[in-house]
């Protein structure tokens, strides 16, 4: 018996079980971490910056398939990318690269894009700041 | 001999699709679903009584406040309490729970090192209260311990109690595990040693006959919405001596007795706890919902209730992958928590939800349990008498379908 | 134009017949009436879309929490507040006041001695808070007079706020005079001298449209109930920073972020202050209520209440032996109270009831204002966009036949 | 023009004008006030008694003309009554003799009853005590 799964794309099911870039990063520039305390999904994004050039991405989370595989994309879209670049992610691109998110789950899948997001613009003004905790989405 | 078919037929929205299937509701632990006659009451009180209570020489204000009163009146009955004067409305249980928190303090009924004993299962509705009072007043919170069939240990609960112990608030029945407490046993230590006793009643008066007076404690509270009832309304009982000794809590109209411009003196109880206008069609709505349930009787609500958690604690236990948390079927409500191996708790609701079976996710207000029991989030499918032996098995259909998504569950 | 006659039918309660005449309801201040949108929009909910909000991955509860994050973005676009974060669901008016007054006192904002003015025209809602407060805390109340024409002595204000008045507590339109106050200026005053500015607008938002940032003043609060939408649901709007340096106020599940047994951290605005399953059907009737009225156009609303105002004004002071109680027409609501010579306000509201008509008699939740006044208990008759001008006819009438009963009046 | 009037029978209008026993009694064995505080009447009753019979009852009042005439037909009633005929007078009886009260103000026409039977309960109970006050109705 097949079961028609509109709900959750391969990507996910594969990043879900195989997640890239999960664990800390050595002496991160920027660590950002919150959640949703709603549902309890909780996420911690560590960047290495080379400037304003994202060099590495990682993330620690405790989460649903969908949290973990966007923030397990997301760690991976952001290499290479500005800061700049980064911000004008749109949750859109998100879903797009996800195979697709059912209403009911957008929280889940811009949770890692929301708190990198927030957690750049807080180092942006201040980049003295490197641990930003606390974010509620 | 009930005729559950029928009755289920009273509720309007089982009639709806989920996602082009029908809807199978397994989450009346939330919030349980309305029959027509409460749906209906409240249009009729808007389309035909609508007045405010209790200060008017009109009809329409005389029939709204004999509504508004006859609504206490059910809710004393439903508990057994010796009068209506014993029942505050509320907003909800955990409003009632504060309302008794902010009156101790006020009442100056604790003392630096007092204690207050809570279960290990409670809701946040009556543990957060108790962790600002504790912090406010310097006391010390202690929690029951569960055992390892996930029920109360009373006997550590014995020890734990002593003078000091001013309070016990423990939850009837568990909004996760489903297990029903003995808060007889519990009020009956609390009160030997000089101590009052709070049962949240809010998983107990839906499902089985609740009665104060057998339970002997002080205060017990619940909500209307999780027995039928609409939203916005919450019951408090307390017993009169008790209660009357209180303080006010909100203040402002109708809990008032003479106000003069630096002083108030305050109306007589249940009045002097409901400041300013009610939530009026809710009380309305809400006694519509105990004639409703007591129609049915609470017996027999509380057999079906058995009947629907033995198959589904059956069906649930032999699926393999699949864990159920909480003590034998007899022991509990029919309120099952599960986790299933490899697949996020949301990500089954989202699945089940796809063919339109709706169960909750997530920490059910309960977090401090459920870290005990080492999860972030769990799933639970709660049942009430409205729900068939079907919806036990398309809730099975819906996990095992959920493991073959996520290619996790048999060997 | 507006088509009145065609809105009026959208009321089902108004073609109810009270001791067989047609009712005239004319006591709106205590509580309006609800269109028929708002009866079903509540029947629609429990029929379609019941379920428990903000935690669930299920379809009802995803549809139940847009319904009711709506009913805040509807309060929000009714007052213009700046963002939903600003709007906190509360049971009524009278508690969204309590809020402020606990917040307040837990925060540590005021000390002893600081001072607290109100006006004298206060319901008890919007004074008895403050007694309490001013009790607790050793808090001067002061009490700003009424001038000759029964509004408020702003000179007399001026004079009395100074750098010890914390807060200025005022109703934006009195439920016993009508008079609207001029509480934009009253804002400056107290944001002159660094306090905060609290507006009770139970009043003042059924009748015209009211503008937080016009207004300028830190919080603001009304009832559902009196404009069109359900009992069991009040507003508070809080100017953001003002709001979120409030501490919790009632606790429990919802407001809270993470629980631990002995500690807990909370929420975002605004859900930090709204503990437990709220008046979720309450708030969609809310919504629905605001839609009705926007639909109609609060410019209108208010035109017409200015209409009925003077037309009421005009034939009620033309009355031999009847005293109305409040300002010209034009500086109030279309709120009447007055007394009738030699016959007790009870008695004229029971013979007004025999032919159907609808008036409260008493002290309106306002004993010090009414003793100010000189009075134990008044009539009042107030109205609102559904009643016609006939109405007011039928009101002198049965005023008149009330005279004739006590045989006082026309000589 | 006349209007039908079953709401205010001539007992009660003629009472409520000219009320018999208003007023204070001098040195009274019992004095009993409270009221409804809802709706705001509020009532004193005064009686003289020697041994258990009532010799002499008075009131004061502020309220409608319903419990105006039954303060004043009730202490005309209890006049030459002993306590325990006072205690037996029922509601139905002031009803009557009030020419009938129509359902919204049966609170008016008993208050006056309501507190003198509670205060001769408590006197009863301890005779010492001859000022009750505070009664809620
Ligand atoms: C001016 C004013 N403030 C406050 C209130 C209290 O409103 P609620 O009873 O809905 O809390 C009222 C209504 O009675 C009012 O007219
Ligand atoms: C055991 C228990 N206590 C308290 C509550 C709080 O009820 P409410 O949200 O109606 O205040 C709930 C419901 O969520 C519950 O299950």
């Amino acid at each position: 018996m097949t079961d028609s799964n509109e709900l959750f794309s391969e990507v996910i099911l594969e990043l879900y079980k195989n997640p890239q870039n999960r664990g800390k990063l050595n002496v991160p520039s920027l660590e950002v971490s919150g959640g949703n305390p709603i549902c309890g999904d909780k996420a911690t994004i560590f960047l290495k910056l080379e400037g304003n050039t994202v060099v590495d991405a990682s993330f620690e989370n405790v989460g649903c398939a969908i949290s973990t595989a966007a923030a397990s994309l997301l760690t991976e879209m952001v290499k290479g990318k500005t800061i700049i670049e980064v911000l004008e992610i749109t949750p859109h691109q998100m879903f797009d690269e996800l195979g697709g998110i059912i209403q009911t789950r957008i929280k889940c899948a811009t949770l890692a894009l929301v708190l990198l997001k927030e957690g750049l613009r807080q180092y942006q003004k201040n980049p003295a700041k490197t641990a930003i905790s606390g974010i509620r989405v | 001999m009930v005729n559950w078919e029928k009755i289920r037929k009273e509720f309007p929205i089982l009639r709806r699709q989920v996602n082009k299937k029908p809807l199978v509701y397994l989450d009346s632990a939330a919030t349980s679903q309305k029959p027509r006659v409460v749906i209906d009451a409240i249009a009729d009180f808007y389309c035909n009584h609508n007045a405010n209570v209790h200060r008017a020489k009109h009809t329409l204000s005389e029939e709204a406040s004999n509504l508004f009163d006859e609504g206490h009146e059910l809710a004393a009955d439903l508990v057994n309490a010796y009068s209506m004067q014993e029942i505050v409305l509320t907003r909800n249980a955990t409003e009632a729970i504060n309302l008794v928190s902010f009156g101790l303090k006020k009442k100056g009924f604790f003392k630096k090192g007092d204690e207050i004993l809570v279960s290990g299962m409670e809701h946040h509705a009556n543990l957060v209260p108790w962790i600002v009072l504790a912090e406010e007043l310097d006391l010390k919170l202690k929690v029951i311990p569960l055992s390892s069939s996930m029920e109360l240990d009373l006997d550590a609960a014995e020890k734990m109690i002593s003078k000091k112990t001013r309070l016990v608030a423990v939850s009837h029945a568990s909004n996760v595990l489903g297990t029903i407490n003995d808060v007889r046993q519990l009020s009956r230590l609390a009160h030997d040693y000089g101590g009052l006793c709070l049962v949240d009643a809010c998983q107990s008066v839906p499902h089985f006959p609740v009665d104060v007076r057998k339970i002997g404690c002080d205060f017990l509270t619940w909500s209307s919405h999780k027995m039928c009832g609409p939203t916005g309304v919450g019951l408090l009982w307390g017993r009169q001596d008790v209660l009357s000794s209180l303080p006010p809590f909100l203040t402002g109209g109708e809990m008032i007795s003479e106000v003069f411009w630096d002083r108030a003196t305050y109306n007589s109880l249940p009045w002097r706890f409901e400041a300013g206008t009610m939530d009026i069609a809710g009380m309305v709505g809400f006694g519509a919902a105990v004639e409703f349930l007591q129609g049915i009787g609470f017996d027999e609500i509380s057999k079906r209730d058995s009947n629907l958690g033995r198959a589904a604690h059956k069906a649930l236990s032999q699926l393999p992958g699949v864990k159920v948390l909480g003590p034998k079927p007899e022991k509990k409500v029919s309120i099952f928590s599960f986790t299933v191996d490899g697949v996020h708790p949301h990500d089954v609701a989202t699945v089940l939800d796809s063919d339109g079976i709706a169960i909750r996710s997530g920490n059910h207000c309960a977090q401090p349990l459920l870290r005990d029991l080492g999860f972030d989030a769990v799933c639970r499918a709660s049942f009430y008498f409205y729900n068939s032996f079907d919806e036990v098995d398309k809730l099975v259909e819906g996990i095992e379908k959920t493991q073959r998504i996520f290619k996790v569950g048999k060997k």
